[in-house]
């Protein structure tokens, strides 16, 4: 599909942005990270994509950035934008988007507990979901959720009494200890 | 490695006491018994779910009240506690203190796989994976999720346990309270406690045995502050007050 | 606590007090809590505290298969879940640029309208029991199992259907399957009378539900309000028909809207989405039965499937609002980063809590239920 | 008429355990009902003394403190204390000496002694409810009194065993329905009102404050509030028959009576939601006093 004049010029009008038109009614612009509050200013303020529908992060941990991705509904164009724009991983801060989009709080509050960006600006950094974890942010590409509920947790006993004994008389399928679920009992 | 039994008490309790009670008396266990079984009110606190099948089988189509089972509203009241599904490590704490406020004799019904096992969220790191570790269950109904019919008929072998007086895991969490504690303590940190005094309780309801206390309650007592209620943030809302 | 042991607690003196709704409470849906600050019968704020039913759905995700996902998507939404795996399908379908045959589409779209039928009659009961009448709620259960039992029969699963996959549908439908299905959507409407008489139409749910959890279409556009709630601020807003996905563009349907936002507008619109879903899927019916061909795309073997690298934002209605999937695949055997915009993560916090906040104690359960808001889609 | 002090000792004991017996019928029969709206079976007969049976044979019992415990003692007492005060056939008790008035106070207790056990559990939830039970009273006791009033002018006597002998001698027509049918619909809201049923339930409404003043009551404490709902449910619809519809002849018809008319609330509470707490109270204080002042009127005009 084409995009709407409109959109053309208005795009044009932003340096530094990388336009692609996916699918039918997707956008993808990549934007630098300094200017990506004045994109979504004007993509609200002269498009219409009132609708912001989801901030995501994405962790590439070899490039060592976060990508966040605001993902915007115009009804006036039919269009979603995905706005991409990459941070450092290191600090991991980022600008709020609180005072375009009040819907941005929720999904700021959310990935700040779910990969540890912080988001200056944003009214309520504070935890929501994980409020009882004090592990590290668990979306976080480095944290090894397998290791963590080994560490953490016990297997249900997968051979009780009753299945030994039948293993004893020469029934069932003995499974050795080392191919069960690792635990800490195995461990031991 | 210790091995811990598996808390099912045999059959065998049930008919000492029939022979030590005279004949009234027996006749009245039973009568309770029977009550006991056919008066059950169920917990409603939807902890995964398995509680979507849980209004199919309270409801017209399998009416569980033709059974004597009703869903009651706080722990106070109600008899079984439905883990319904998976239980994160924050509900889980809620779980715990639920079934501590509960009157015994009360019972623990582990619905769906995740129950037992974790189930397909094996990996997760924010369900428990094992629930017998942190409250002894009576029954577990297998399933992802079991349906309606398979909840009924878990309910109807409680039933079947009550009434021979077999259904008394609930003794177990006072007689081995340190067992349970430690795998508490392990998943919630050390200062994990609870505002109900399962120790004094054991004593009181002469349930006291030597593994109701041990390394675990030591430590609990070592960390054990008095209640305070809870600190409610309040903070976004009167922050945004114009929003 | 033994009656002697017990020293009742000194609560300084204040007019404001805390009252917890859930996460065991029965005025909350699901597994989740709110905390209100009340000044008498008003609360002051109210603050919204999630977790409850976290499972790390899109860490979990990233650590299996494509094809081992599908059994996990529709778990995120429990009382509407066939939205997820058709959202979670086209995503997957979109990075591998595979084309899904029609009567695959077709089947889609039925199993969605289903789905959104039983969603919406658990609603009706779940609103009803909060304002203290129970009987739509075992009504509603009661109907909404018969489809339930459609479901049972197409699919093999009661409630979480796992009727998708990437490419297509898992089967066809059985022998005199529509036949059923026409039967069910006239015994449906044949009851929606039943429930006029006992519940939209019922002087004291309208004297209370009335006015109660009141937004303004400026409110809900600001708040990122979607689905149902959105129109019933009186704004024609659907996915469905803004964003076509399937083959919803050759189906013919309204998008009901009340003017109100209140939390009686919202039942009154998703009783009227009931019947455009009885009326899409009569269209269904009669048009099924000529599209033929196959029920999905040949794809590669599934256990070593490597999905082009890439990124796909689906947006599909589900009964609650828009909802969103978020996949990225790096060329991998199992997906790098699944992001998932369940609706009522706006709904069950940002707007509950300003909605809850200057309402009455009596309202803030009937305004979560007239939400529809979803817990575990806010935790994931 | 004159007994003897053991007479007396066996009727108050046994009206108390009659109207225990006939109470569970009653919530027999408003569950059926229930279920059967709702289109399902609904409990087995014997449910009621199942549930009963099994709370108190909890074995640990939590308590709140001596309050706690008085509490429910005042609530069923309060009930009990009813039952001997209202004349059945063949038991009068000490009907005769107590009277309308002293019914009407006793009455009153199980609310109060339910307000002080509660309000020891120091929980919000329990708290707010019985600050609404006592509203509730509040606004259901206002035409409850006027219709009271309507009663003792019309029959001359607060009385209730001349109240039942008047009406008997007098037939159909002498019933209080009859002479006075605007006090009797008074006396219908009233009586929503005093079982706490849709529209009025507005102090158990599990979905705003988890069942008010039920919510920290386990073990015996709730099973004592599951015999008060027996007595309740008796004491309402008996006195309703009382000063309404004659009183019963003989037990048969004193039943059919009291079960005829808790059907009527029992019937609308399962086909409405309830009121939020001031609009029960502007509705109790408007429609049922209006009709009961009007009533009033008539009888003085008559």
């Amino acid at each position: 599909m084409e995009k709407p004049i409109h959109m053309e010029y208005l795009l044009n009008e932003l340096a530094n942005i990388k336009v692609r038109n996916e699918r039918q009614r997707r956008m993808r612009l990549d934007v630098p990270s300094k200017e990506l509050p004045a994109v979504l200013e004007l993509l609200k303020g002269r498009a219409g994509f009132m609708h912001l529908s989801a901030i995501s992060c994405v962790d590439w941990i070899d490039e060592n950035q976060f990508e966040l991705v605001y993902h915007l509904w115009s009804n006036q164009v039919s269009t979603l934008v995905s706005a991409h724009t990459r941070i450092e991983r290191d600090p991991g801060v980022y600008l709020s988007v609180y005072d375009l989009y009040k819907p941005a709080a929720f999904w700021e509050r959310d990935i700040h507990e779910m990969y540890g960006v912080f988001f200056e600006g944003s009214p309520d950094m504070e935890k929501f979901i994980l409020t009882e974890w004090d592990g590290p942010p668990p979306m976080r590409k480095e944290f090894d959720s397998e290791a963590w509920v080994n560490d953490h947790f016990d297997w249900q006993n997968y051979r009780p009494d009753w299945l030994q004994e039948i293993e004893q008389e020469g029934g069932g399928i003995a499974i050795l200890p080392d191919e069960q679920r690792f635990s800490r009992k195995a461990e031991e | 490695m210790k091995e811990f039994p598996v808390p099912v008490q045999t059959a065998e309790d049930p008919s000492v006491k029939k022979q030590s009670g005279n004949i009234f008396s027996n006749v009245f266990d039973e009568l309770v018994r029977f009550a006991q079984s056919r008066s059950l009110f169920m917990l409603h606190y939807c902890t995964g779910c398995g509680a979507i099948e849980l209004p199919p089988a309270m409801t017209s189509r399998f009416d569980m009240e033709r059974l004597g089972i009703q869903p009651m509203v706080t722990p106070r009241q109600a008899d079984i506690l439905l883990i319904t599904g998976y239980v994160s490590v924050k509900t889980l704490k809620r779980v715990i203190l639920t079934y501590e406020q509960m009157n015994a004799p009360k019972y623990v019904i582990g619905i769906c796989s995740c129950t037992v096992n974790g189930g397909m969220y094996w990996q997760s790191y924010a369900t428990a994976k094992k629930l017998n570790d942190y409250m002894p269950v009576d029954l577990y109904i297998a399933g992802c999720m079991p349906r309606p019919e398979a909840v009924i008929s878990g309910l109807r072998q409680l039933m079947e346990k009550i009434k021979i007086g077999e259904a008394n895991s609930w003794q177990d969490y006072f007689k081995r309270y340190d067992y349970y504690l430690g795998n508490q303590q392990r998943l919630f940190g050390e200062t994990w406690q609870t505002p109900t005094d399962i120790i004094g309780e054991s004593k009181h309801y002469s349930l006291h045995t030597p593994e109701t206390e041990g390394e675990h309650t030591r430590l609990l007592e070592l960390h054990q502050r008095p209640l305070e209620p809870l600190e409610m943030r309040l903070g976004l809302s009167e922050k945004t007050e114009d929003r | 606590m033994r009656a002697e042991n017990y020293e009742p607690k000194q609560h300084p003196p204040s007019h404001e007090y805390e009252l917890n709704f859930g996460p065991n409470h029965p005025g909350i849906e699901g597994n989740y809590a709110l905390k209100v600050k009340l000044h008498g019968d008003t609360v002051v704020s109210a603050r919204a505290d999630a977790g409850y039913l976290h499972r790390g759905f899109e860490k979990l995700m990233e650590q299996r298969l494509w094809i081992q996902n599908i059994a996990l998507v529709p778990r995120i939404c429990v009382p509407d879940p066939s939205p997820m795996e058709v959202a979670y399908s086209m995503a997957v379908e979109q990075l591998c640029g595979l084309d899904v045959p029609e009567r695959a589409q077709w089947l889609r779209v039925m199993q969605l309208e289903m789905s959104r039928i039983t969603a919406h009659l658990f609603y009706f009961g779940g609103h009803a029991a909060t304002t203290g009448m129970y009987n739509p709620m075992f009504w509603g259960v009661a109907d909404r199992d018969l489809v339930l039992d459609l479901f049972e029969e197409l699919t093999g699963g009661r409630v979480y259907c796992i009727y998708n996959m990437p490419g297509g549908v898992r089967r066809d439908i059985p022998e005199g399957f529509l036949d059923r299905l026409s039967r069910l959507l006239d015994y449906l409407e044949s009851r929606l009378p039943e429930y006029d008489n006992l519940f939209f139409t019922n002087h004291v749910l309208i004297n209370r539900a009335k006015g109660t959890g009141q937004m303004s279409q400026h409110q809900a556009l600001e708040w990122a309000v979607t689905g149902p709630n959105l129109r019933a601020t009186g704004l024609q807003c659907d996915v469905r028909r803004d964003d076509p996905y399937l083959v919803y563009d050759e189906l013919e349907f309204d998008i009901p809207v009340e003017q109100g936002g209140d939390a009686l507008a919202r039942t009154l619109v998703r009783r009227s989405e009931l019947q455009q879903s009885i009326r899409i899927l009569r269209q269904i019916i009669q048009r099924l039965p000529s599209i033929k061909g196959p029920i999905r795309a040949p794809i590669p073997n599934p256990l070593a499937w490597n999905v082009p690298a890439g990124e796909a934002y689906v947006r599909l209605e589900s009964s609650k609002g828009e909802l969103g999937w978020y996949v990225v695949s790096n060329g991998g055997q199992k997906p790098y980063r699944v992001h998932v915009r369940g609706p009522s993560s706006m709904h069950a916090v940002q707007v509950l809590e300003n909605l809850a906040k200057g309402s009455r104690l009596e309202d803030v359960a009937q305004i979560m239920f007239s939400l529809d808001a979803c817990p575990p889609e806010v935790d994931r | 008429m004159h007994i003897g002090l053991g007479e007396l000792l066996i009727e108050l004991t046994l009206m108390p355990l009659v109207a225990f017996i006939v109470g569970m019928l009653m919530v027999l029969m408003m569950r059926r009902v229930g279920a059967r709206l709702q289109r399902r079976v609904g409990p087995p007969f014997f449910q009621p003394l199942y549930d009963i049976i099994k709370l108190h044979s909890k074995e640990t019992q939590i308590s709140h403190g001596l309050i706690h415990d008085i509490g429910i003692i005042m609530a069923v007492g309060g009930y009990i204390a009813a039952e001997t005060l209202l004349p059945v056939p063949g038991m009068n008790g000490i009907a005769e000496k107590g009277g309308l008035i002293t019914l009407l106070y006793v009455m009153m207790i199980p609310s109060l002694g339910l307000a002080l056990g509660v309000g020891q559990c120091a929980n919000p939830n329990g708290s707010i409810g019985i600050s609404r039970a006592l509203t509730a009273m509040l606004a259901y006791d206002i035409p409850f009194v006027i219709v009271m009033a309507g009663v003792a002018f019309i029959y001359g006597t607060t009385n209730l065993v001349e109240v039942i002998n008047i009406q008997q001698e007098g037939g159909i027509a002498a019933w209080g329905a009859v002479q006075m049918p605007f006090m009797a619909l008074a006396g219908l809201f009233a009586l929503q009102g005093m079982l706490g049923k849709q529209p009025f339930e507005v102090y158990v409404a599990p979905a705003e404050i988890a069942t008010g003043p039920m919510v920290e009551m386990g073990g015996k404490y709730l099973g004592g509030l599951f015999v008060m709902q027996c007595f309740q449910l008796y004491t309402a619809s008996v006195l309703y028959v009382t000063l309404f519809l004659g009183g019963g002849e003989n037990w048969l018809f004193l039943l059919l009576k009291a079960f005829a008319v808790l059907l009527i609330p029992i019937s609308i509470a399962f086909l409405f939601p309830r009121f939020k707490t001031d609009d029960l109270v502007r509705l109790m204080w408007k429609w049922p006093v209006l009709l009961g002042l009007i009533g009033l009127v008539l009888i003085n005009y008559r």
